[in-house]
């Protein structure tokens, strides 16, 4: 445990933050009330930094991971606090004070609601750092169980608690699925550690059937967290139910626990089998590869028809899945090169989505309407219309991150989905990779549509009013300016991401066996001599 | 023979054949079933999420056999964790529910499903 | 991120390994980009947006620019004679699909700089910050959204061009080149109210695409045979193709590496304005008139001799490459010479004189003389943005009054003084006065062309057209800066002082400035009763104004500096991949030319000019060419007499002497003046047609494409139609389907592993 | 498959207990409950007996205690009877018993520690909230039976739809697991258990005190690790006579028979040793878990507006003085 406390570095002072946060919250001052959101955000600044400079974990299932993800996190995370901080309204506290509007737990004391968001994100990072079935199991639940209650609470309509139940629910299904599907492959291998399972499955030779079933079922679990097929059926619901900027957060938070669950759930049968030695077992590969096209397709076909905004960016968030699936289902390569790792892709994928996709939803986050009693979010796709004329920094973002969703060249989902045509054809997955294309045709209708509604059209009758938060905007506007910049850096990201995926050399997995030993003492120079290795480029 | 006897001495029970596992399996299997059949056709909130409560049982029961047939105690910890889980998940369902309640007085799944398509 | 690789780079000539720039040479593109943004987020705050900050900004940043450049220039002069430095700022593409030479794709922002981009960005970034100084006061009155439209514009277009200039590779270069077109359309339809600068932004944008369609296949065909973009991987393997050139076995080289020259010449021909698509550009003048300085004239436009320049040895490849470029280019110059002597627009005239100019340059460089090209380019940049400028701070001055038959005797009027002699000063050089800068530059074409065998006719042609050039820069100036003092304001008549009002068309020109109506209009004395009173140009113009002239001057110098490398400009050039064609004058010609046509130098040593070295007569030809022009421009158009150089006996603008002479040469004046029909010939062939095939395609597209293109977008709508019917928002349904999802992927594993 | 359970009894007995259960589920109009639950306790009998039949065939001494069989008829039919009663308070308490039952299990399978912990903390604490709540949620039964009973309670929802699902999920888990268990290795052993006894110096040193096997001065030998020098292997331990800091007359002595690491001592290794890190997450999961269900509940508070804006008032001014 010693030796994991520095990777665990990160989680630890986010979990500081967290109490902090939580505690300050209930505070009786106003200022340090509003101070919440600030900390939540100097939290994560500390943790993005202190992660960045950790070490990979000598021998764990993806050694670089940790270095990439966690300053990645943490800088997606910013932005949707960002998006979701301005909550503690300055003026509503100042109009109870007046006595002229009641106390209202939601508009006013959100503390708690930047520490859930906390402990999801503590989650999220100790997922990355997850070398065994049990940590991964608790990690997975310490990111989704806040999540539920922040849906459940994030407006005070009924469509919230709504969304909540089937969030809820639906979630529990699917936690009881992957913990029955771990249940089985411990029990297929006897141990619960990631690495140790790997050797187990290599000794064994071939794929247990037990294990096949035990993989599959928490694949599928897993896949609630993603939103795929079949487990996507919530998410347009649960999306729209939520507030903006929770959709925002649920839309990269939970799917990237999945993605990081499924990808270290696949190092334990390795993507050294099939004809050519590189790819899954034909047993996870194929019900994985229907997975992938039911999950773009469904997901793209159904945003086609919707005319809210907030459930078409649900609908494509399960389309975005689907494509991330590819990278999976793809794996890191037989060759070396940065276009063949499908891991790298898929992290890459993740980072650039979660940050183009918090733009879309600021859009919708900074729009209502205050026709009735209580203003209400403007989701409506006909509020879009003329947007870029009315509100020109909201409808320039939503132009911006629904091209850059699209994969329009330069912005940077082009160069986020290049690498997953790259890695799918590399790998052999042609099928798979025209049926993405043709997916991303497809997604080219409602996305055009949605950077069309504000830039060409013209609008029919007031524009939405802005809501009262200038963050929203702010954290929309730095997502448009990723979409379309970070493009320029792609390259280095893609890097690093690709370094993030590097399997773990069979010396490092035998330093890491020595280590999982009966006592579990390694001695230093063990651990120093199996010192990261990555395949060079 | 000498590895059963070492590991009686170690405080270890003999090893379980592997039908001896299949039936307890088949055990949890048909648990689990029951709490997936439980959830897709009770309407009573309380009732669905106690059946997935039965589904995380199901997966506990399958960990002990497993830490019985392996004969390591991995699978004991791991339930110890999955009880911790299903704690602290019912403390929100059950808070949840209450809510839920408290909005339209009754326990009913199907009061909750206005958005749709 | 500001990651800095070394680069090694084999040069053309001899291997050498480039140097690693200082990092800071990475900032004179980024800080045009920075202020952009922050001219964009000025834009934003309401309180600072109306005021002159963004023109501050731009200023300021691309004075630092400048600032940076020079000391890249101070610090890395002496090592450009031994390879080029490079700074690269990051990786930007860098895709590999395997490990054989040619699938791996490398574009970072790599800064490439030896004297080629060196020359280039020096006065890039001088010029841009005059320029910008100048557009503070210019464009004042249009302060607020538009004034930040102006100057981020203006800004973005330096980051573009100081991408396409010092990118180390194709792509960057390609992205400049776009950014620049972009940057051009924004600018040219800078008052997008106005329908005639709207479409004129649009013909420029269409003709470019076609010159960018050439540059991006050229750019990829590279890429196909040579498998890389990079400079200094790409020249060392062209090297071998210029070798079997030599050795005169053509066949050896594949028809797809001669290709690509003729496709990179499209694109340098649509960007520089050569024929046949020079069109753009004499329209391009709808906007604003530092627009047209810096972009229509001095920078941009030369994005096509840098192009051919920096690729010369791509150039070099394909026998029949060059003599096409020397061709276009003296005949566009010949062509716009002639336009440019019917035109009544003083803007126009200069926009013509531009495409011929430009004409010059490229000839030259198709003489192997990239020397020549430069150094025009380089005195170039200087008195053509004088003169711009002076027609700018005319136009500003005369409510948009551009029509040489309107105004008179402007020079003498109450602080014009400068712009008089700023404007006197370049057209001095434009028309190649003796020891003025264009005199020196213009001769290093000439002379190259008598040189180089096959190229006499040329010469004459470029020699007649430099008599051309001279006549109609001086019916500019005898016709609206001497003379008598008389105008008539611009139809942008507003109250005296007061420019407060915003976007409105403000720049453009008379409507009889296209010279289209056959009566001369009639102007009014100036004290006339009319309330407008022409307003003299402010602190910024004249100061820059001053400043160019001085320069524009001074750009001589150049010509004696190093004279033992042919000047300062040779040997920058001589320090780049254009090297090997650098050679301009002297013994390195006779390489030169026998390098591409096999001539001993006994041979080449007959190529003389009327029985004389060219390079010395070549002085002497020139300068009496020109000065018989001005002395024409002076007969036709000049006050009469010597004392009426001061207040002048000509007593109506519209009319000269000219007039009388111009009956006797038929329809000849009329097809000039109406730019020999070429618009409504391209009509005629290319919209027409294109029209007629657009409507057939047009059928073909409704029932055929558009069928298939239907049903591709019903599919996937059907399709979601009948996945809607799972999305019934029912709880119990939605776990349903999940668990029965489950249930069939758990059977496919099921079948997979029994 | 063939080796541990013939496919047709597993499947048949499967087939007939979805056919049980599907007929079991409350139904509006009368449900044939009695019926269902015996043909699944039919169809479940059917497939335990066949894999009896395969164990008693090839290995007698592996078969499962009676116990077994007792323990997984209450679990399953009290599971069974969660989810077919139509009164919540009832599906509550015979989860309970499911709980129970599959305590019973644990201890069959030697997880002693963990049988008590469940009924303790599943038994005792969680589903005793679960009571609480369904009475708070349930309007007082009223006098006549059926009216106590709301419609959402009385009826499944497609039972039929749901029982085929659930059972061919069963069918397929079953064959793959069945078949997978054929795969694992014959004793399961994976790893040999941990040296634990190093660690207990002091139970060690008793026992073999209690044995005789060691003089009153004699102690056990702790190594520089801190742990004891016992070899499990050997089944030995070294002990010596302490003499300032050091040890004297050292010897290895064997240890006695009984002596051995019982259930919670070896959970607790596992537990501590390899899952430090785990534990603390579990911490942070019940943490976040307190804070979430006292933020949803406090929600519940729903004032009028009228009220809410009176409290608005002394709040207001409690806050400016």
């Amino acid at each position: 445990m010693k030796e994991k406390l520095p990777i665990l570095l990160p989680e630890i002072i986010l979990f500081g933050f967290t109490c902090a946060v939580m505690v300050l919250g209930v505070s009786k001052t106003l200022r340090i009330r509003q101070a919440t959101a600030s900390i939540a955000g100097f939290g994560l600044l500390i943790a993005g930094i202190v992660g960045s400079m950790t070490q990979g974990e000598v021998g764990a299932p993806l050694p670089g991971l940790i270095p990439f993800a966690k300053p990645a996190i943490a800088a997606v995370g910013l932005l949707v606090l960002l998006l979701m901080s301005g909550s503690v309204d300055r003026a509503i506290e100042g109009r109870i004070k007046s006595g002229a509007e009641a106390f209202d737990a939601i508009k006013t004391n959100r503390a708690e609601f930047y520490s859930f968001f906390l402990f999801s994100i503590t989650g999220l990072m100790l997922c990355t750092s997850a070398d065994d079935l049990i940590w991964l199991f608790l990690a997975l639940e310490l990111t989704s169980l806040p999540t539920y209650v922040m849906v459940t609470i994030s407006t005070r309509g009924t469509a919230s608690q709504e969304a909540g139940v089937k969030y809820f629910f639906l979630g529990a299904l699917g936690a009881a699925i992957f913990l029955y599907g771990f249940a089985l492959i411990y029990g297929s291998t006897g141990s619960t550690d990631l690495v140790a399972i790997r050797s187990a499955v290599d000794a064994a030779g071939a794929i247990n059937p037990m294990l096949a079933i035990g993989l599959l079922l928490a694949l599928v679990g897993v896949s609630f967290k993603i939103a795929a097929v079949p487990m996507h059926f919530y998410t347009a619901d649960v999306y729209q139910g939520a507030a903006a900027p929770v959709s925002a957060m649920l839309a990269f938070v939970p799917k990237a626990a999945g993605f990081f669950a499924i990808i270290l759930l696949l190092t334990t049968v390795g993507w050294t089998h099939g004809p050519g030695g590189h790819s899954l077992p034909e047993a996870v590969r194929a019900p994985l590869w229907v997975m992938a096209v039911l999950t773009m397709t469904v997901g793209n076909v159904l945003a086609l028809l919707q005319s809210s905004t907030k459930r078409v960016l649900a609908y494509s968030s399960i389309a975005h899945s689907g494509y991330m699936l590819v990278g999976v289902i793809a794996g890191p390569g037989s060759r070396p090169g940065l276009a063949h790792n499908g891991i790298g892709a898929v992290l890459f994928y993740l980072l650039a989505y979660g940050l183009m996709n918090v733009g879309a939803f600021a859009v919708v986050a900074s729009l209502e309407r205050r026709d009735a009693a209580e203003p209400t979010e403007a989701d409506d796709l006909d509020e879009l219309r003329g947007l870029c004329s009315t509100r020109p920094l909201v409808g320039w973002t939503m132009v911006l991150c629904s091209l850059s969703l699209l994969g329009f060249p330069p912005a940077l989902g082009f160069f986020a989905k290049v690498p997953l045509f790259t890695s799918g054809i590399g790998a052999g997955e042609l099928p798979l990779v025209i049926i993405l294309g043709l997916n991303s045709a497809i997604a080219a209708f409602y996305y055009l549509r949605l950077a069309a509604l504000p830039l060409l059209e013209k609008a029919d009758g007031p524009p939405p009013n802005l809501s009262p938060f200038v963050t929203r905007r702010i954290a929309g506007a730095i997502s448009a300016a990723c979409a379309v910049l970070v493009g320029i850096g792609a390259n280095t990201l893609l890097k690093n991401a690709r370094q993030a995926a590097a399997m773990p050399t069979e010396a490092a997995n035998r330093a890491r066996a020595l280590a999982a030993g009966p006592d579990r003492q390694v001695s230093d120079d063990q651990a120093s001599r199996a010192s990261i290795q990555m395949s060079p480029d | 023979m000498s590895e059963l006897v070492l590991l009686a001495q170690s405080g270890f029970p003999a090893p379980m054949g592997g039908l001896t596992l299949a039936h307890y399996l088949f055990v949890s299997a048909a648990m689990f079933v029951l709490g997936v059949i439980g959830f897709l056709t009770r309407r009573n909130l309380i009732i669905m999420f106690l059946c997935t409560e039965m589904m995380f049982q199901a997966a506990g029961l399958a960990l002990i056999a497993f830490s019985r047939f392996w004969l390591n105690q991995t699978g004991q910890t791991f339930v110890i964790f999955v009880i911790t889980i299903a704690a602290a998940e019912a403390a929100l369902a059950l808070a949840l529910v209450v809510l839920l309640f408290r909005k339209r007085e009754s326990l009913s799944a199907d009061e909750w499903s206005e958005m749709s398509g | 991120m500001t990651g800095l690789t070394p680069v090694i780079l084999a040069s053309t000539g001899s291997p050498a390994a480039t140097h690693q720039g200082a990092w800071w040479m990475a900032l004179i593109p980024f800080l045009p980009l920075l202020s952009c943004v922050l001219c964009g987020l000025v834009a934003c705050v309401r309180p600072i947006r109306s005021t002159k900050l963004p023109a501050w900004i731009t200023v300021v940043s691309l004075g630092v620019s400048f600032a940076l450049m020079l000391a890249t220039y101070g610090q890395q002069r002496e090592g450009w004679a031994s390879g080029a430095s490079v700074t690269t700022a990051w990786e930007w593409i860098h895709l590999s699909w395997g490990h054989e030479p040619g699938q791996t794709l490398i574009a970072n922002f790599g800064f490439y700089m030896d004297g080629l981009s060196g020359l280039w960005m020096l006065f890039v970034t001088g010029l841009g910050t005059l320029i910008a100084l100048y557009a503070s006061e210019y464009m004042a009155h249009d302060k607020g959204l538009g004034y930040c439209r102006f100057f981020a514009a203006f800004s973005l277009f330096v980051f573009s061009m100081a991408c396409l200039v010092m990118g180390d590779n194709l792509i960057l270069l390609y992205l400049g080149w776009e950014g620049v077109g972009l940057c051009s359309y924004l600018l040219i339809g800078y008052f997008y109210k106005k329908p005639s600068a709207v479409a004129a932004a649009k013909k420029a944008f269409i003709m470019n695409r076609i010159g960018d369609l050439g540059l991006a296949l050229g750019v990829m065909l590279t890429f196909f045979h040579f498998g890389t973009v990079q400079y200094a991987e790409l020249f060392p393997l062209v090297q071998p193709h210029i070798d079997s050139l030599k050795a005169g076995r053509v066949e050896d080289i594949p028809l797809l590496v001669q290709a690509i020259p003729v496709l990179l010449m499209i694109g340098a021909f649509g960007k520089s304005a050569q024929l046949p698509l020079y069109v753009w550009l004499p329209d391009a003048m709808e906007g604003p008139t530092p627009v047209s300085a810096l972009i229509h004239a001095a920078t941009m436009v030369t994005a096509g001799v840098y192009l051919i320049a920096r690729t010369m040895p791509l150039f070099l490849v394909s026998e029949w490459a060059l003599p096409v470029v020397a061709w276009v280019g003296a005949l566009t110059a010949l062509l716009a010479a002639t336009i440019g002597m019917a035109q009544f627009d003083i803007k126009r005239i200069m926009a013509y004189s531009t495409v011929s100019q430009l004409g010059y340059m490229f000839a030259g460089l198709a003489f192997l003389s990239s020397t020549g090209a430069a150094f025009h380019v380089f005195t170039h940049a200087f008195f053509k943005a004088t003169l711009f400028l002076c027609c700018g701070a005319v136009m500003h001055g005369f409510a948009g009054q551009l029509d040489l038959r309107r105004l008179s005797g402007v020079m003498f009027m109450r602080g014009w003084l400068i712009v008089g002699v700023a404007m006197l000063v370049g057209c001095l050089n434009l028309s190649g006065f003796p020891f003025t800068a264009g005199f020196f530059s213009k001769d290093m074409i000439l002379a190259e062309a008598f040189v180089t065998p096959g190229y006499q006719l040329l010469g004459w042609i470029l020699i007649l057209t430099a008599g051309l050039t001279a006549y109609y820069t001086f019916r500019v100036f005898f016709r609206v800066f001497v003379g008598p003092r008389l105008f008539e304001p611009g139809d942008e008549v507003h109250a005296d002082d007061d420019h407060g009002h915003a976007d409105h068309a403000h720049d453009g020109h008379a409507p009889a400035g296209d010279g289209h109506s056959a009566e001369p209009p009639t102007p009014q004395p100036h004290d006339a009763d009319h309330s407008f009173h022409p307003h003299p140009p402010g602190w910024a113009i004249n100061t820059v104004l001053a400043l160019l002239a001085v320069l524009s001057l001074a750009a001589a110098g150049a010509y004696f500096i190093e004279q033992d490398r042919h000047g300062w400009v040779g040997s920058m050039v001589h320090d780049s991949t254009a090297a090997q064609v650098s050679i301009g004058e002297g013994e390195h010609a006779v390489h030169a030319a026998a390098f591409r046509h096999d001539l001993t130098h006994e041979e080449h040593a007959h190529a003389t000019l009327l029985g004389m070295n060219p390079h010395d007569v070549m002085y002497f030809v020139s300068a009496i060419v020109g000065v018989i022009g001005i002395l024409i421009a002076a007969a036709l158009h000049g006050p009469k007499g010597i004392g009426g150089l001061m207040i002048g006996s000509r007593t109506e603008a519209a009319r000269s002497r000219a007039d009388e002479l111009l009956p006797r040469l038929g329809p000849i004046p009329r097809w000039a003046q109406h730019k020999w029909f070429v618009d409504e010939f391209y009509e005629f062939l290319i919209r027409r047609p294109l029209y007629v095939a657009s409507c057939i395609f047009h059928l073909i597209d409704a029932l055929l494409v558009d069928g298939l293109v239907n049903l591709f977008g019903w599919l996937p709508r059907r399709m979601g139609k009948s996945a809607r019917r799972a999305q019934s928002g029912v709880l119990h349904q939605y776990a349903g389907q999940m668990a029965g999802g489950l249930v069939i992927v758990l059977f496919i594993v099921l079948l997979l592993t029994a | 498959m063939g080796e541990i359970i013939h496919p047709f009894l597993l499947y048949a007995g499967i087939a007939v207990g979805g056919i049980g259960v599907a007929a079991s589920l409350p139904r509006r109009r009368v449900s044939p409950q009695l019926l269902g639950g015996l043909l699944g306790a039919i169809g479940l009998g059917m497939v335990l007996l066949g894999f009896t039949l395969r164990a008693a065939d090839r290995t007698p001494d592996q078969m499962p205690s009676i116990y077994f069989y007792v323990f997984a008829l209450i679990a399953l039919g009290a599971g069974l009877r969660v989810i077919t009663n139509r009164r919540p308070v009832y599906a509550a308490l015979y989860f309970i018993l499911t709980i129970l039952a599959s305590a019973g299990m644990y201890i069959l399978l030697s997880a002693t520690f963990m049988a008590f912990a469940l009924i303790i903390v599943y038994a005792g604490a969680i589903l005793i909230t679960y009571l609480f709540v369904i009475m708070l949620a349930t309007q007082a039964p009223s006098e006549e039976e059926t009216d106590s009973l709301t419609p959402y309670d009385a009826e499944a929802r497609e039972p039929f739809f749901a029982a085929a699902t659930g059972f061919a999920l069963l069918a397929v888990l079953s064959t793959m697991v069945v078949s997978g268990v054929r795969g694992l290795p014959r004793d399961g052993i994976a790893t040999p258990p941990a040296n634990e006894l190093a660690s207990l110096p002091r139970r060690v040193e008793r026992a073999l005190r209690a044995a005789g096997t060691i003089e009153p001065e004699e102690q056990l030998v702790i190594g520089s690790s801190g742990l004891a020098l016992v070899d499990a292997q050997a089944r030995t331990a070294r002990v010596g006579i302490p003499a300032d800091g050091s040890f004297t007359s050292i010897r290895d002595v064997g240890l006695p028979e009984d002596l051995a690491v019982r259930n919670v001592e070896s959970l607790a290794f596992d537990f501590l040793n390899r899952h430090p890190g785990t534990i603390e997450i579990a911490g942070v999961i019940l943490l976040m878990a307190m804070l979430g269900a006292v933020v949803l509940s406090r929600r519940q508070v729903e004032l009028d507006e009228e009220l809410k804006r009176q409290q608005a008032r002394p709040l207001g001014s409690e806050e400016m003085a």
